[in-house]
């Protein structure tokens, strides 16, 4: 059963561990990653990070991709939360968590579900400059490779 | 009428976060709809001027150039993803 | 910087997370995995899992796994937890985290700090069944297999 | 003397979690002193009965069986670790 939250507030990542485990004890691991805002990008020192979505299609997709990493590996439960607004160095942007009895599936899990919101989710990051200058962030050739990797594995 | 909305620095381009226009006349795909909103005046052709860097949605799924566009859809316009 | 400890104590994963990103703004993502103990084995009711360890030694391999991850990756902190004693199902046995500028990293070295933790760390489970009988693991094959990936890896 | 160490099942077929003993004469390796361990007690002989699953340490090291065992040195003897 996946959980899936888009919000502006901060997020706990301890109380969403023990939400993921409570009431059952036939896990055997939960992989997790968490992304947080960098001080800086490129060299150039950051002040803020603004997240804008497409409100009405980000929970879709976000649970479609938990869904299809629920269809991928033994999964016993995930989450993921994903944040939006104006955040700051330091605070965190994402949350994945991914339950499993084995930890292998867990720990795939973790990275599928981080590599395949980067490129599905419907988010995208604005830096704010110290010097008050504002950017879109560019999509990386990178994250395209990495969510492409899981692709090849499909069927 | 269809229901179109943009986003990041195609929201910024077009000087709107979403509009109601009826379908164009002749429009039955996306790329027909960038087309059109590409020569409807300065904002679209600039927001359009690099197609390749412009993803689109209907009815809130992932949608290619050639996905069909009817009357009562939800169309989105936005620069490839950079969440997480 | 990495922080590694045994203890019989339970551990709060969400407070070594803030711990681990305490103070500092350069983070990127910190991958994670904790460990849980499970209700069963092979099928058979689990009451309880005792966790023998060697003090002496593990305290130095948990060191040297930790200095081995970050050596290989290019990672901003690590923290190692383990537990020892007799746990229940559903206790969170162990608490890998590994922070690094770039996601990759972060989730590459999670999956070697516990792979090799498995393999190197002097900790002995045995499984305390619902009927009183107790029962030492023995190590598994996929354990080996999973920490000697990493070897090939190796220079 | 030596410092020896069981732990696990071979701590349980030793009778015993530690022992200080001196080098006994002739002994130079880990596997040289397994094979006097075996020798020496019925205990001994059931706990190292199958070499191939006993692992060892020579001061907190993980030691091979061609290690060199010298006086004053701890030597641990236990299965193949379960951690994690």
């Amino acid at each position: 059963m996946a959980t899936v939250r888009v919000q502006a507030e901060p997020f706990d990542a301890g109380a969403e561990l023990a939400l993921l485990l409570a009431g059952r004890t036939d896990v055997g691991g939960v992989g997790c990653f968490v992304g947080v805002v960098r001080n800086a990008a490129g060299g150039r020192p950051i002040r803020a990070m603004r997240l804008e979505h497409y409100p009405g299609m980000t929970d879709r997709a976000l649970e479609r991709i938990a869904a299809e990493a629920e269809a991928r590996w033994d999964l016993q439960g995930c989450t993921v939360l994903h944040r939006h607004g104006r955040l700051l160095p330091g605070d965190l942007i994402v949350l994945v968590l991914a339950a499993s009895p084995h930890r292998q599936a867990a720990l795939d899990a973790t990275g599928f579900l981080i590599d395949w919101l980067k490129t599905r989710a419907p988010f995208w990051k604005q830096e704010e400059f110290a010097d008050g200058d504002a950017a879109w962030v560019e999509a990386r050739q990178n994250d395209t490779a990495a969510a492409a990797r899981w692709e090849s594995e499909t069927l | 009428m269809i229901h179109v909305l943009y986003f990041a620095w195609l929201r910024e381009r077009m000087g709107r976060a979403e509009e109601a226009l009826p379908l164009p006349e002749g429009i039955a795909t996306v790329a027909g709809l960038i087309g059109w909103l590409t020569a409807r005046d300065a904002a679209g052709a600039h927001a359009f001027a690099n197609p390749e860097v412009v993803r689109a949605a209907v009815n809130q799924d992932f949608a290619g150039p050639s996905d069909p566009v009817r009357p009562g859809d939800e169309v989105a316009f936005f620069p490839p993803v950079t969440g997480g």
